[in-house]
């Protein structure tokens, strides 16, 4: 288990590496001059010797490399900068912001796993059954709408005929739920399928034929057998949709007028606002890798053979 | 009996598939109207005979520009899975098989890349670069080829100690033979096969950029670039929204509908 | 013709934190097989013998010794030299199911060796492999087919087939008859003998199991934990592995024989300790 | 304690439905060792997964089998799942397969004690190291082992001791070794055979391999493409066989036979039918 | 078991914590919320959130809020008239170079403290300090340095002499007022302030960035304070998000240009539920044509251009009427826009004619017109989020190919669309002016200035020379009667050499709900009057 905590460490902070590469050097290489798209979102007609100067102050006429040394050795420090356009600090704003649309992926991530393992669980114990096509049919179905497109729909009859809920915005509970369900219908299909599909898989295991052969009831073999083996492929890939639900969000965010990172990373990409993308793109990098691990670890803990692979071949 | 059941929706699927592909193909004499001419005279029509699923508000019509909206929508589709499936291949196995440095190398790299949530680095690069069809095109491929690539480096570990392909290292069977006859017959149906499926995704990604303004953009006639187009008409003419998005809807599920049936053909186990 | 001079070969295995603990595959192993002979290895499994089987067919390198063909030091030779003793030498697995491309039809199994190292002409390679497949029993019809069309027996036949395609002077018997019926073992024994004296080869026969190396061999030596410990120049003559583990090998050889003559057999009782 | 009578087993292929076992009688009587023996594709392992009803694919399934006096073939879904485990016990080959790779030796031992007497999991635990402990694994710690950290005789060890901790009347072994060590197969058949004597236990045993079922059997049935070959007293079967099948496969196990003498194929046909030679001894003509 | 349910439970309980923290946070928000949104609560949405509200600097500052908080020395009335804000009175010397202002008495900011000419002061130098980036602005980069008089007296220096001073003194931003406890340490406002601190009729009291600003009035404002005490202004970016929370009473009121497509303010007003209102002309839509590349270097072509835009279909089916066919460059009751140029009407028949005389010929079998086998070819950008300008352009697209002109439309991502236009890769594209106080002075200068828009616009054609000169010229005169000539030949040089096509003026518009009253607009194209409207009851 520590042989295999510290190669995952290890693999860890390199990827966090190649990612503070990616931020800085493939934001770097955009076809647009931040300089000038400051002047251009401003409107003001910039003459060269205001727009040298800022180059000057800001270090952008500085070699590539040594920009990345000194961003980096900030970055140490947890200092991201100042956003270029609102002369905030960037590791500030992404953070408050990124809590906004931390708390709409968690809960979507919520009704994500009760949707998926319901109905995964109860569509593969009852294989074929009219329950297991309807479900199925119905919710590939939701999924098989652009998000922006069900986001409206649900809008305009859960929020606006019905007056359940608030339209749009954030502050209460009530506005978590419109998004989140958005987010977690667009991707709870993908986990009902694997859900499925692996429980089906193992219903063909010769270790559940065992299980019956010692005359095991029916729901013990579903819950230590067949879930359990379930359960380290739907971590991964749940910890792998962390990821997909941020960048969801993005849209969902949009449609819904919520206050999140998605939205103040589209409108620093508009700005071409170095310091905030390379900052969020750290900020994402290292929260999905750090969810990777967290998933690793419990896929680890459920499924020995993973535990003990770096012990011995 | 039995087996009958299991090729319908193969069936039917594959054919509505093929009729998809064929208006697209065909667009030029398939459309009624010219997709790109204006008639303000005829803006906002409802369906009529001329034009059956009415005009936008130029006073276009609507399904002919559907029609050249399948052509664009798809061609993009299946380049990305064309050159998404070669660059992935050619890595996995290259990796897979070769192993070594060159293994490492790359297999960094798609760490690195997987280290970033595949939606957001698209949106990333795009929004970057700048919108249009082809810088989405490289958006969308740069990001969907990592996982694959992965997927296929792990497949071939394990095909690379089959006892036919250490056979064939011992017969002296050149490297690149291995990799052509050997393992590529073995990655290739699986992986087309998961891209396949993949495919709804890719159609609904290209639309949500679409949506966000960063993807296809006019005189190109694209199904999330009319709904982006018609939001403003979401109150007076929902139809001019509804329809595109409803085609998108559609094709996803035709799509998805169609990787399943493929593979529960190709392998009657998990159904 | 193959000599084996103090051949070791340590694998590791990683204990957490950098520890290793190494396994003696092979300890110093050293024996020569004479040309046209059938020499058999026998062992327990992880006594090494498969260690063996893969360093002779060139899949690892022994961490020291030396291997020689004809003379030729296995690990030292040119590209060249090495192209030609791959054609020498074969080797057939006891997996038949997977040792042949399951994507590929048979006759194509059967010519890929003969496209490497023989320059045939198309219609050339496809009479070969009629031929080939004649000569271990099976029609061309089975040319057309692919791999699990077969059964165990008659897979394993075709992997014959395609191991004596390029006349090899040695061929390497892994296993090659522990999974399969005991009738099959016999025919597949059989067509290996009749190759041997029709094609003139040697055989080096990797086995557990005593009673066939017994019908099929000439000359034995036993592996036990990485270390030859024994050796008969005649199979026939068992007493002469005199060897603690040989005689382990040949105790666990089940006799035939009623129920009732077993009782008095003492049942040995404790723990078996995890190999792993 | 075991009656087979007049079983036939259909599977679907396909289109077509392959009879797999056509018309086989016989019983298993208590504290008896039967032992079917066959090659592969006769049919021996349908019995025992016919008679615990245990199979995914379809069957369909004719004539009687009488446990206890009771057919199972009638028994519903959860009567079978009473009697399995508890009153037949199974053991079956390549145990790695067996265990669930990410339950530990402890969980599996705790859910087949549970699923038929209700206590809990401590008592379950006490009672599974006692078991072990009567089959010489007494090591505290192997219950919080998990299945790849031990080796394929220790679990099939651990197989048994599972199988036999509620005294099962009929032990069910299909293919009990095949995947192990010789060495190890010896010392498992050893352990097998101790136990029944102990218990009394009836125990039906298939295996492609003579020589596991000539150390155990009393009884023994040679099969061959789903029929019954020869079906008599094991030390008659042995020692006289009748049959020329029979006759082939024991050839090739005899001390002194060489390659040349020895049958490489039988391809006769079985047509005639299976009279009593002798009381209790049974041969197809 | 146990253990990996445990397992689920802590990380179920991670992420429900993680969610509660914010809505706690946020439920707080709400009971605020709730709490003012009585009766004398006007609510209305913005589409970007309003930023820090620095005074001294652009975006991400939004010049409404800025507006609302702080005051300028003197604004701008009707028709270009400078009336006194927070100078009651000023004095220009002879040469021009030198303005004295003298202050409001008892103008007292938010916070309690008092205008003083030592504050204006502090307040100009701090733009002073950060020249690099308004540099832009003439006003800015012409005041050479500034005096206090006495307390009240304020005196700013320039350099040169620049008639159009008072005038971008009038601007929303930089040169209006922050209180000293505004200021950051250190004194510059370069970066950031202390805090939002004006003299204007609102203060801001509750501020959650993304989601909404609170504004209180300010009673103790020097001018008529609004009637209404609190406004909240909602965050909604989307214009389908607007209305539906209009719809649905979320906001009384939706405010702005571009703030709803045309066909959705016509669909609310014909629903018939909302009072409706749209303003008088405050800036135009024209579109620029580049005359420094082929083929609209040619004066023929860019004649032909000019006869060929059927404004009246662009303003009826696209903009909806909502706003006015433009008849030239400066809307009218701007400054100087009472000059007559004369205007070219719609009438295709006359642009064929030109482009026929051209040389411009229609060829058997090709449907575009050639010349020296070249292809009558026009290239437009735009931005590909400016749905208007889209669908203007597709018009086009589809009208010119009528009279055999190809017209290639580049989408263009914000930026990039911007670096084009930069470059000069255009033949035409959409150019708003920009309003007051701006026009006319300010757009025509940009007209000259390097890399600018305008400058591809005048420097192909024949009068080229001529037009710099006058207007580098006209900025620095003093004299009012020379200005007018120079003006006129200025704009008479725009009109003939047809460097721009007016399409319409763009209007602002408003739909509200019933119960807001006094609707009406103001000059300034980014201010929003709130002042001046009233809540009913």
């Amino acid at each position: 288990m520590q042989r295999f905590l510290v190669r995952r460490i290890l693999s860890m902070i390199l990827a966090l590496w190649g990612v503070s590469l990616v931020a800085f050097f493939l934001i770097r290489v955009i076809p647009v001059d931040p300089v000038e798209a400051y002047f251009a979102i401003n409107q003001i007609p910039a003459s060269k010797e205001s727009m040298d100067a800022i180059r000057e102050k800001q270090g952008f006429n500085q070699p590539l490399l040594s920009q990345y040394a000194n961003w980096m050795w900030h970055v140490f420090q947890l200092d991201f900068g100042k956003s270029f356009v609102s002369k905030l600090d960037v590791g500030k704003e992404l953070i408050s912001r990124f809590w906004i649309t931390f708390g709409i992926a968690s809960t979507a991530l919520l009704f994500v796993v009760i949707l998926s393992v319901t109905i995964g669980v109860l569509s593969a114990v009852k294989q074929n059954s009219l329950f297991d096509r309807l479900t199925r049919t119905s919710i590939f179905t939701i999924a098989s709408m652009p998000s922006f497109w069900l986001a409206f729909i649900l809008i305009y009859i859960v929020a606006l005929k019905w007056g359940l809920l608030p339209l749009m915005g954030w502050g209460t509970w009530q506005h978590l739920i419109l998004p989140s369900l958005t987010l977690a219908l667009g991707i709870s299909p993908y986990y009902i399928r694997l859900i499925r599909t692996s429980m089906i898989e193992q219903m063909q295991q010769p270790y559940v034929l065992y299980a019956r052969a010692r005359g095991l009831k029916e729901n013990v073999i579903v819950r230590h057998h067949l879930f359990r083996g379930t359960l380290p492929p739907l971590l991964t890939s749940l910890a792998m949709t962390c990821g997909g639900l941020l960048g969801g969000a993005v849209i969902v965010e949009i449609v819904f007028t919520i206050p999140g990172i998605g939205r103040y990373i589209l409108d620093s990409m508009g700005a071409r606002d170095y310091v905030v993308l390379q900052g969020f793109i750290l900020l994402i990098g290292f929260f999905y890798i750090a969810i990777n691990f967290v998933a690793d670890i419990m896929c680890a803990m459920i499924d020995p053979r993973i535990r003990l692979k770096g012990e011995g071949k | 009996m039995k087996k009958r059941n299991k090729r319908l929706p193969l069936i039917i699927s594959s054919s509505l598939v093929a009729l998809l592909t064929m208006v697209a193909i065909f667009e030029p004499w398939l459309v009624l109207h010219d997709p790109h001419v204006i008639n303000m005279a005829m803006k906002l029509q409802g369906f009529s005979a001329t034009y059956p699923l009415g005009t936008d508000h130029l006073g276009r019509c609507v399904l002919s520009r559907l029609i050249a909206g399948a052509r664009v929508s798809l061609f993009t589709t299946f380049s990305i899975l064309i050159v998404t499936l070669i660059i992935s291949l050619v890595v996995g196995i290259v990796a897979g098989y070769v192993g070594g440095m060159i293994d490492t190398v790359l297999m960094r790299v798609c760490d690195i890349l997987l280290a970033m949530p595949n939606f957001i680095f698209a949106l990333v690069i795009v929004g970057t670069l700048g919108g249009g069809l082809f810088n989405m095109f490289i958006g969308i491929v740069f990001v969907s080829w990592v996982w694959y690539a992965r997927m296929i480096r792990n497949m071939v570990l394990s095909l690379k100690e089959a006892p036919f392909v250490k056979y064939a290292q011992v017969t002296g069977v050149s490297r690149f033979n291995i990799m052509r006859v050997h393992i590529l017959p073995f990655v290739f149906p699986q992986i087309f096969l998961l891209k396949l499926i993949g495919l709804g995704s890719t159609i609904l990604l290209i639309s949500e950029l679409s949506f966000l303004g960063l993807g296809v953009t006019a005189p190109l006639a694209e199904w999330g670039m009319m709904i982006s187009d018609s939001k403003t008409y979401l109150l007076s003419n929902p139809m001019l929204m509804f329809i595109p998005g409803f085609m998108i809807s559609l094709t996803v599920l035709l799509f998805n509908w169609f990787g399943d049936a493929v593979r529960d053909a190709l392998d009657p186990k998990t159904l | 013709m193959i000599e084996f001079k103090n051949v070791s070969k340590q694998y590791f295995e990683s204990r957490g934190w950098g520890q290793k603990r190494s396994i003696n595959a092979m300890d110093n192993i050293s024996f020569r097989i004479k040309e046209g002979s059938c020499f058999a290895i026998v062992g327990e499994s992880g006594s090494g013998k498969s260690t063996l089987g893969k360093l002779l067919i060139g899949l690892d390198k022994p961490d020291s010794g030396q291997i020689l063909f004809r003379g030729l030091d296995l690990f030292d030779i040119n590209n060249q030299t090495r192209q030609q003793l791959r054609r020498d030498m074969q080797i057939v697995f006891q997996d038949c199911f997977s040792a042949v491309n399951s994507r590929m039809k048979i006759r194509d199994v059967i010519a890929e060796p003969m496209r490497v190292h023989l320059h045939y002409s198309s219609t050339g390679i496809k009479e070969e492999v009629k031929r080939l497949l004649e000569t271990v029993g099976l029609t061309a019809e089975d040319g057309e087919k692919y791999s699990y069309q077969f059964s165990g027996g008659q897979l394993q036949r075709i992997t014959i087939a395609r191991a004596i395609s390029i006349h090899p002077k040695v061929i390497i018997l892994d296993e090659v008859i522990n999974s399969l019926d005991v009738l099959v073992q016999i025919s597949i024994l059989k067509l290996l003998k009749r190759l041997q004296r029709e094609l003139n080869l040697t055989y080096l026969f990797i086995s557990h199991d005593l009673h066939s190396v017994k019908l099929f061999a000439d000359e034995v030596v036993v592996l036990d934990k990485g270390k030859l410990v024994d050796y008969a120049e005649d199979v026939k003559d068992f007493d002469k592995l005199t060897h603690p583990a040989s005689r382990r090998l040949l105790e666990a050889q089940l006799p035939i024989m009623p129920q009732q003559a077993s009782e008095d057999m003492s049942v040995k009782k404790g723990v078996i300790v995890s190999k792993k | 304690m075991l009656e087979v009578k007049n079983l036939s087993v259909f599977v679907q292929r396909d289109t077509e439905e392959i009879q797999v076992v056509q018309d086989i009688s016989f019983q298993v009587p208590k504290g008896k060792i039967v032992g079917i023996v066959g090659e592969s594709g006769s049919g021996k392992s349908m019995i025992c997964t016919t008679i615990l009803q245990l199979f995914r694919e379809s069957r369909r399934v004719s004539g009687k089998v009488l446990f206890q006096g009771e057919s199972l073939l009638a028994k519903n879904k959860e009567e079978m799942r009473k009697l399995r485990g508890k009153e037949i016990a199974l053991i079956m080959q390549n145990p790695m397969a067996m265990f669930n790779p990410m339950l530990s030796i402890g969980d599996h031992f705790i859910e087949t004690i549970q699923a038929h007497v209700n206590i809990s999991k401590k008592e379950a635990k006490q009672k599974a190291l006692e078991q072990l402990s009567r089959y010489q694994l007494p090591e505290e710690n192997i219950l919080q082992k998990y299945p790849h950290e031990l080796s394929g005789g220790m679990l099939q060890r651990i197989m048994i001791a599972m199988a036999v901790s509620h005294r099962p009347s009929l032990l069910v072994a299909d293919e009990p070794t095949t995947a192990l060590d010789t060495m190890t197969q010896l010392r498992i058949l050893d352990e097998l055979l101790e136990y029944q004597q102990e218990a009394g236990t009836s125990m039906l045993i298939v295996s492609h391999d003579l020589g596991v079922i000539a150390k155990l059997a009393d009884d023994l049935i040679v099969m061959r493409r789903g029929l019954i070959v020869e079906y008599g007293p094991a030390s008659l079967v042995l020692e006289q066989p009748l049959h020329s099948y029979t006759q082939a496969l024991l050839a090739v196990k005899k001390e002194n036979s060489t390659l040349e003498q020895l049958v490489d194929h039988y391809e006769e046909p079985m047509l005639g039918s299976l009279v009593e030679w002798k009381p209790g001894y049974w041969v197809r003509q | 078991m146990k253990k990996l349910a445990l397992l689920v439970l802590s990380f179920t309980l991670m992420l429900l914590v993680a969610a509660c923290s914010n809505e706690q946070k946020s439920n707080q928000k709400t009971s605020k919320q709730e709490e003012a949104s009585a009766n004398d609560t006007l609510t209305l949405s913005w589409p970007l959130d309003i930023g820090a509200v620095n005074p001294h600097l652009y975006a991400p500052n939004e010049m409404f809020a800025q507006a609302l908080l702080y005051d300028p020395l003197v604004s701008y009335g009707d028709n270009g008239e400078i009336q006194p804000a927070l100078a009651t009175d000023w004095e220009i010397s002879e040469d021009g170079k030198s303005y004295t202002f003298t202050l409001r008495e008892g103008v007292v900011y938010s916070d309690g403290s008092s205008l003083t000419a030592e504050n204006v002061k502090r307040n100009i130098e701090a733009v002073l300090q950060n020249m690099e980036r308004h540099s832009w602005l003439e006003a800015v980069s012409m005041i050479d340095k500034v005096e206090v008089i006495d307390e009240l007296k304020v005196k700013i220096d320039l350099k040169e002499s620049y008639y159009p001073f008072l005038q971008e003194l009038t601007l929303i931003r930089p040169l209006r007022m922050l209180a000293d406890s505004g200021f950051p340490e250190g004194g510059s406002t370069a970066e950031e302030i202390e805090a939002p601190i004006g003299s204007g009729p609102w203060i801001l009291t509750d501020y959650v960035k993304g989601s909404h600003a609170e504004f209180t009035r300010n009673d103790n404002y020097w001018g008529e304070k609004p009637k209404i005490k609190k406004v909240i202004i909602k965050v909604i970016p989307d214009s389908q998000a607007r209305i539906m929370a209009l719809e649905k009473g979320d906001i009384d009121l939706i405010f702005g240009s571009g703030q709803l497509a045309p066909v959705e303010y016509q669909t609310l007003q014909q629903k018939g539920t909302y009072q409706t209102l749209i303003s008088g002309p405050l800036s135009t839509r024209v579109l620029a044509i580049n005359s420094t590349i082929a083929p609209t270097n040619e004066k023929e072509v860019r004649l032909a251009l000019q006869y060929a835009m059927d404004r009246k279909t662009i303003v009826e089916h696209i903009l909806n009427g909502l706003e006015e066919e433009a008849q030239s460059l400066f809307s009218p009751g701007f400054p100087y826009s009472d000059i007559k140029v004369g205007q070219y009407e719609n009438n295709f028949e006359e642009a064929k004619k030109i482009l026929d005389q051209a040389g411009w010929k229609m060829v058997e079998g090709q449907p575009f017109r050639m010349k020296n086998n070249q292809v009558l070819q026009v290239t437009i950008p735009y931005r590909s989020t400016e749905l208007v300008h889209k669908e203007i352009l597709e018009y086009l697209q589809s009208a010119w190919r009528e009279i055999g002109i190809d017209v290639q439309l580049k989408a263009e991502e914000s930026q990039i669309y911007t670096q084009k236009v930069r470059a000069g890769e255009f033949n035409l594209t959409f150019n708003d002016t920009w309003g007051v106080p701006y026009d006319p002075h300010m757009f025509i200068r940009t007209m000259i200035g390097e890399n600018q828009l305008g400058l591809y616009v005048q420097s192909g054609t024949a009068i080229s020379s001529e037009f710099t000169a006058n207007v580098n010229k006209v900025i620095r005169s003093t004299d009012e009667n020379e200005r007018r000539a120079l003006y006129e030949g200025i704009l008479q040089g725009i009109h003939d050499e047809a460097m721009f096509i007016p399409i319409s003026y763009r209007t602002n518009y408003l739909v509200a709900n019933n119960g807001v009253k006094r609707l009406q607009f103001t000059p300034h194209q980014y201010e929003v009057p709130l002042s001046l409207f009233e809540l009913e009851e």
